[in-house]
């Protein structure tokens, strides 16, 4: 009986296999992608997803690249590691791919980096932070890895330098609990003597809270000049809300630039008045000035985005466009080589993507500086403008 | 009587050996040994779990912790200080009982749904541990760069080596299991479960054997965690949070949580339902998956490992 | 800028944490409903609350129906979700241990968090505060007006409930369920009809908990989970199957959630309300007002 | 004195048991003789089960003391009661549902084998040669008790009647010195009973002393040395059988209750 239990397991595991497996498409460029398009980092891959098939869907519709199409694998992690290790395995084992965009999640970025190391494949991640692509131990750059996303220390570096400015030395600083708010808090204690800023209040909180009052209630009590929120997802939203309940409208406010999305803004129903903001082009494409170097791929990116999803971009998503269009950059120069993929990667310079002109070398594996990558934003009148 | 026959583990155990290199001559399939690793780093939890709460009756929603709490000590014991993964795996198992005690001591007197919720606090209690003492765990970005497993100079390096690690050290645990099951120690934990006044009146000491069970299934999941962390090379909180410990719950529902048969079902079924087979609904994942879930719930009471019997039942007549 | 004393700060705390728990308090209460008549722990409570929010927004905010008729409306129709709850997922389990009957509702929350997803996506939403945002200052505290509405709520679904359980027949009848409901069905009261009624009921609160939360805090298709998973801390805490419990359980909760978050470390508030809970536990098993006699009779 | 006829297994010294404001014994005292079939009677509610449950160790006396072959037992746990001899049934039929006839009684060795949990895992030597011990002892219990050829059914599918002799049966293989039995006659036909009668006297028989609940008024008078009724909690006659039936305090606590006492 059981013997025959598990034959039963056995063919359901091959029959299910064989057919969800992939089908064999021929003269194509396969591009990998693992975003977490679900889950709790669903704010970061589901619109990276999007902005990657329409980004996709552009390319082949125009003819493809050299020729040949582009195809485009995603995977979703659900913000879960062993997810995500296991679709990066599989889309260089199975899918054999030429290059990689993704993860999602710094943390999920770190974890791949030793598989795309040990199988010489091209990492191009969509997360921030510089451990992705700095060995801490030998301060060199990791051979297969990229990223695209400012780092975290360069928006804190850009709030800081926008309250020196202003004279602003006091401060508080409120921060989630998940990746994103502990990478921002830690670079935000970090960078703070450099400016000669001193934080009065050091708070937190949780993704699913539902009310912050408690934590800004002893941010008052400190009376700071600032405050910066660092966080994502509808939790910046209701700090903001709190805070304008609170009566602190005198206290200047920075959000993060996990800020960047117009819903955001509508969503704190009034409350984001004045509030200030780094962040990348793609983001605030009408604020731009003319000459912008990236005002015509963010104007462009933004049109065709409303346009496909009938919603406002997100930042996040811009990191998928700049990560897919480097990649395909070096497909239509070099072809699928991965060693020749990693080498195009490395040396280009003066790509000028959505979240700034990207200048690779081998001593930086991001290719940013936050000067470039982030304009300092104020919300005026609903919407975004450049804050000088 | 409860007698579990041979047989079927011989065949389950010659299917484990052969299957990497079925999978290999299958493109289609060519990742699954993979999958099985995870499987059976799951199997470890639900052999645990299993015991915990098919035969003793005890509800634990925070077998996630023990779990963490195995890949974290692995963790921070070989990248901070560079002890051998060995030496850690056992060290893990060491506090992860003692954990054990000390939680299992006063929650255990607990019943039914205050038990759960006891164990669901703890486990969200170590969950926050995890995720806000940065200066050990990394925080929500985890911790890198964690040591593989070799042993005399052999390396567990690939797949296929890691694999046939994981599932010898499986086998062992549900061999333990099995034996402990059908012996004196098993009887007295199946009598509690179904009344905790007729056991001690037998002389059952109730508390100690509740506490030896739940030490043992959390023995099990901190290997689990080493394993999983020395395979990966990296852990982040989100792993142990209190959703795996649920998940956990699902996977010994889905297999039946009256034979440790269904431990191992449901532990393999979950992972490649959740791994691989459900991404092809793709927005609808989350909705199929709790279908099936609802689906087996209402019309296989004893999980999967019940179709046999049903079959049986359907013949009879 | 005005003098914010340490006094003050006491206070907003403890009125941020009575908003937080009453809306604990809401969940603890559905629990406790279906808990009583059916001795399951309906997981799927918080999933309640998230379609209360996010329908009410539907109705509100974007199809434009008036506050006084989206909020019935919103009401029903979780009440509805409630009804298919029982007749889907728990009356058609053939032999319903207490264990799969929480496997069931979780697999419910599951299918009702993907559907909400499919729906709405995963964005959150607002809803216009029923009164205005404009705060009021009372004794050095800040008060937004739905912050009235969340409490009040609580305080007319208590007396609403008192009322029903204790001068309704049907209200009886579903007490002497909970007691025993053998006898009852020997009294020829349909214990079937009562389970049903008891999810009805608890959807209901648990959409008037969404409702009025969303103003103050949003509202996105996963946040059900984690609000089941306090209120089902609170009505451990007050004691399982006691009203005044989880009423005094949920408060209990987000008040030190507040004051642990403003007094000692916004990163482990959650922990403290947890330990808190342990620690009452283990020194009463059943609860600060549960009856040990009462959970002797119940098998879980 | 003689030490041998008047030796007392089971001694209770002024025990008071409460419950909130509820009192269910009061300042009860009586001795059990060793060997002796002790029965205690008294209407519904009397307190019977719940003084099975102080001498069990269920839950300590509020007060005072008991003591088993002189030594105190008042604050021992259950399972170390049933470690010293004390053995019982439930009033409620409390097998292990989800065993064999069999293993319920294999249970009831537990007391008396070691093995541990780890011991067993591996399967060592030592533990195969236990069970087979434990089993051919059950198998001796059950021979005893009768219901060898059911040992494999699952003691689920039992008839009251052989659930109840089961239960006895188990509690027999702590080889206790005394076992204390909550209406084992309790919902028997006939035949059952007289079945159930038979198997305490023939306990007795072994030397084991016995301390019987029971309802069932002819099985009380026929097998039972002496008889003590309580009521409300307190002990209203003490004697043998004949002196118990013509207690007009014991006809009055019964009087319009039940009929079984003819």
């Amino acid at each position: 009986m059981r013997m025959k239990k598990l034959l039963i397991v056995a063919t359901c595991f091959l029959f299910i296999g064989i057919v969800v497996g992939p089908a064999l498409a021929a003269d194509t460029y396969k591009v990998g992608a693992v975003f977490s398009v679900t889950g709790r980092a669903s704010f970061l891959g589901d619109p990276e997803k999007k902005t990657a098939l329409m980004v996709a869907d552009e390319i082949n519709k125009a003819g493809g690249i050299n020729g040949k199409k582009l195809e485009l694998i995603i995977y979703d992690d659900e913000g879960d590691a062993t997810k995500s290790t296991l679709a990066v395995k599989k889309l260089i084992n199975q899918d054999k791919v030429c290059a990689i965009l993704g993860p999602s999640l710094s943390g999920l970025s770190i974890a791949v980096v030793p598989i795309a190391q040990q199988s010489e494949i091209p990492l191009v991640s969509a997360a921030a932070s510089y451990k992705i692509v700095t060995d801490e131990k030998t301060g060199k750059q990791y051979k297969w890895v990229f990223k695209v996303p400012q780092s975290d220390s360069m928006a804190a570096e850009a709030i800081y330098s926008h309250m020196k400015k202003e004279g602003i030395t006091k401060i508080a600083i409120i921060t989630g609990t998940t990746g994103f708010g502990k990478s921002g808090r830690s670079e935000l204690l970090r960078l703070a003597p450099q400016y000669g800023i001193t934080i009065l209040a050091d708070e937190s909180y949780g993704p699913r809270d539902t009310d912050m009052t408690a934590q800004l209630t002893k941010i008052k009590g400190v009376a700071p000049q600032a405050i910066v929120n660092w966080s994502i997802g509808p939790t910046q939203v209701t700090v903001l809300r709190n805070y304008r309940d609170l009566g602190m409208t005198n206290i200047v406010f920075y959000q993060s630039h996990g800020f960047g999305s117009k819903k955001n803004i509508e969503l704190a129903a009034g409350a984001a008045e004045g509030v200030y903001t780094p962040l990348g082009a793609c983001a605030t494409p009408d604020a731009l000035p003319a000459n912008h170097p990236q005002k015509k791929v963010a104007v462009e990116y933004n049109k065709n985005y409303t346009g496909k999803y009938n919603e406002p971009v997100s930042t996040f998503g811009g990191h998928a466009w700049d990560a897919l269009n480097l990649v395909v950059d070096a497909l239509k120069a070099v072809g699928c080589d991965r060693a020749k993929i990693r080498d195009y990667l490395e040396n280009k310079k003066g790509f000028a993507g959505q979240h700034g002109v990207f200048n690779f070398s081998a001593n930086d594996h991001n290719g940013l500086v936050w000067q470039d990558a982030f304009n300092m934003i104020v919300v005026k009148n609903g919407d975004w403008a450049m804050a000088d | 009587m409860l007698r579990i026959r041979k047989l079927p583990i011989i065949g389950f155990a010659l299917f484990i050996i052969v299957f990497p290199w079925i999978a290999g001559t299958i493109p289609a399939i060519g990742n699954y040994p993979d999958l099985m690793i995870f499987a059976g780093i799951y199997c470890l939890i639900t052999i645990g779990l299993s015991l915990l709460m098919g035969y003793a009756g005890q509800i634990s929603l925070g077998q996630a912790a023990f779990y963490g709490i195995g890949a974290y000590v692995s963790a921070i014991l070989t990248v901070h200080f560079g002890l051998s993964p060995w030496f850690c795996m056992v060290i893990g198992m060491l506090i992860a009982s003692a954990v054990a005690v000390l939680v299992g001591v006063p929650s255990l007197k607990l019943r039914g749904h205050y038990l759960a919720m006891a164990t669901l606090a703890f486990g969200i209690i170590v969950f926050i541990v995890f995720n806000e003492e940065i200066e050990w765990t990394g925080g929500p970005d985890g911790i890198s760069g964690i040591p593989g497993l070799s042993l005399f100079g052999f390396e567990f390096d690939t797949v296929l080596k890691y694999y046939y690690l994981v599932w010898f050290l499986v086998f062992a645990a549900f061999i333990f299991t099995i034996n402990v099951i059908q012996s004196r120690s098993g009887r007295a934990l199946r009598a509690i479960h179904i009344s905790e006044a007729a056991s001690s009146a037998m002389g059952v000491n109730v508390s100690r054997f509740k506490i030896m069970v739940f030490v043992y299934s959390a023995i099990l999941a901190s290997l689990a965690g080493s394993l999983y962390a020395h395979y990966l090379n990296f852990i982040n909180p989100s792993t142990f949070d209190l959703f795996f410990s649920i998940k956990l719950l699902i996977m010994i529902a889905l297999g039946g949580m009256h034979e440790v048969w269904g431990a191992i079902v449901g532990a393999f079924l979950v992972t490649f339902l959740s791994f691989e087979w459900l991404h092809f609904f793709e927005e609808f994942e989350v909705i199929v998956y709790g279908i099936i879930l609802l689906l087996v719930t209402i019309f296989l009471p004893h999980g999967l490992v019940g179709i046999p019997g049903i079959v049986k039942g359907w013949f009879r007549r | 800028m005005e003098e914010f004393s340490f006094a003050n700060q006491l206070f907003q705390y403890l009125i941020t944490g009575l908003t937080v728990g009453s809306v604990y308090a809401m969940v603890a209460i559905g629990f406790n409903i279906i808990y009583n008549v059916t001795e399951i722990i309906n997981l799927a409570q918080g999933e309640f609350v998230m379609l209360g929010g996010l329908i009410m927004v539907f109705l509100h905010a974007v199809a434009g129906l008036p506050l006084i008729l989206a909020f019935p409306i919103t009401v029903i129709l979780v009440t509805l979700v409630g009804m298919l709850l029982d007749r889907l997922a728990i009356r058609p389990i053939r032999q319903p241990s207490v264990l799969t009957l929480i496997i069931a509702t979780i697999a419910a929350s599951i299918i009702i968090k993907g559907t909400a997803m499919f729906i709405w996506g995963k964005d959150p939403f607002d809803l216009p505060a029923f009164s205005g945002r404009t705060p009021i200052n009372f004794l050095g505290a800040v008060i937004q007006p739905q912050y009235f509405w969340v409490i009040g709520f609580l305080i007319v679904t208590v007396i609403l409930l008192t009322l029903f359980f204790e001068k309704t027949i049907i209200g009886k009848a579903m007490s002497a369920c909970a007691d025993n409901p053998d006898a009852a069905s020997l009294m020829g009261i349909n214990v079937k009809w009562m389970i049903l009624l008891s999810f009805s009921l608890s959807a209901a609160i648990g959409a008037v908990a969404g409702i009025t939360v969303t103003p103050i805090s949003l509202m996105e298709y996963d946040r059900g989970a984690m609000l089941a998973i306090k209120g089902f801390g609170a009505v451990v805490l007050g004691g399982l199957g006691s009203f005044p419990g989880a009423i005094l359980g949920g408060l209990i909760l987000g008040t030190i959630e507040s004051f642990g978050a403003g007094l000692i470390s916004s990163g482990y508030k959650d922990a403290f309300a947890l330990i808190v809970l342990l620690a009452v536990l283990f020194f009463r098993p059943s609860g600060l007002l549960g009856s040990v006699e009462i959970s002797k009779i119940k098998r879980f | 004195m003689n030490e041998t006829l008047t030796e007392h297994i089971l001694e209770v010294e002024e025990v008071v048991m409460a419950f909130g404001g509820l009192m269910a014994l009061i300042n009860l005292n009586f001795q059990v003789k060793k060997g002796m079939i002790k029965a205690i009677i008294g209407p519904n509610g009397a307190g019977k089960t719940t003084l099975f449950n102080v001498i069990t160790g269920t839950f300590p006396p509020t007060e005072g003391a008991v003591r088993f072959k002189r030594q105190s037992i008042e604050r021992l746990k259950a399972h170390e009661i049933a470690k010293l001899g004390i053995s019982r049934t439930f009033q409620t039929v409390e097998l292990f549902t989800n065993m064999s006839v069999l293993e319920n009684v294999m249970v009831g060795c537990h007391t008396r084998t070691r093995s541990s949990f780890i011991a067993s895992g591996f399967r060592l030597p030592q533990v195969k040669r236990k069970e087979a011990q434990i089993r051919s002892k059950a198998m001796e219990v059950l021979e005893f008790i009768g219901l060898t050829d059911r040992s494999e059914e699952s003691a689920d599918s039992l008839p009251l009647g052989d659930r109840k002799i089961l239960e006895i049966g188990r509690a027999l293989a702590t080889e206790p010195e005394l076992v204390c039995l909550d209406e084992p006659a309790a919902g028997l036909n006939e035949t059952e009973t007289q079945a159930a009668a038979d198997l305490i006297k023939r306990i007795k028989e072994k030397g084991i002393t016995i301390l019987l609940v029971e309802h069932d008024m002819k099985v009380v008078m026929d097998i039972s040395d002496e008889i003590m009724v309580l009521n409300y909690g307190e002990k209203i006659a003490e004697g043998i059988p004949e002196e118990i039936q013509n207690n007009h305090k014991v006809i009055e606590a019964y009087l319009g209750g039940e009929e079984d006492y003819a």
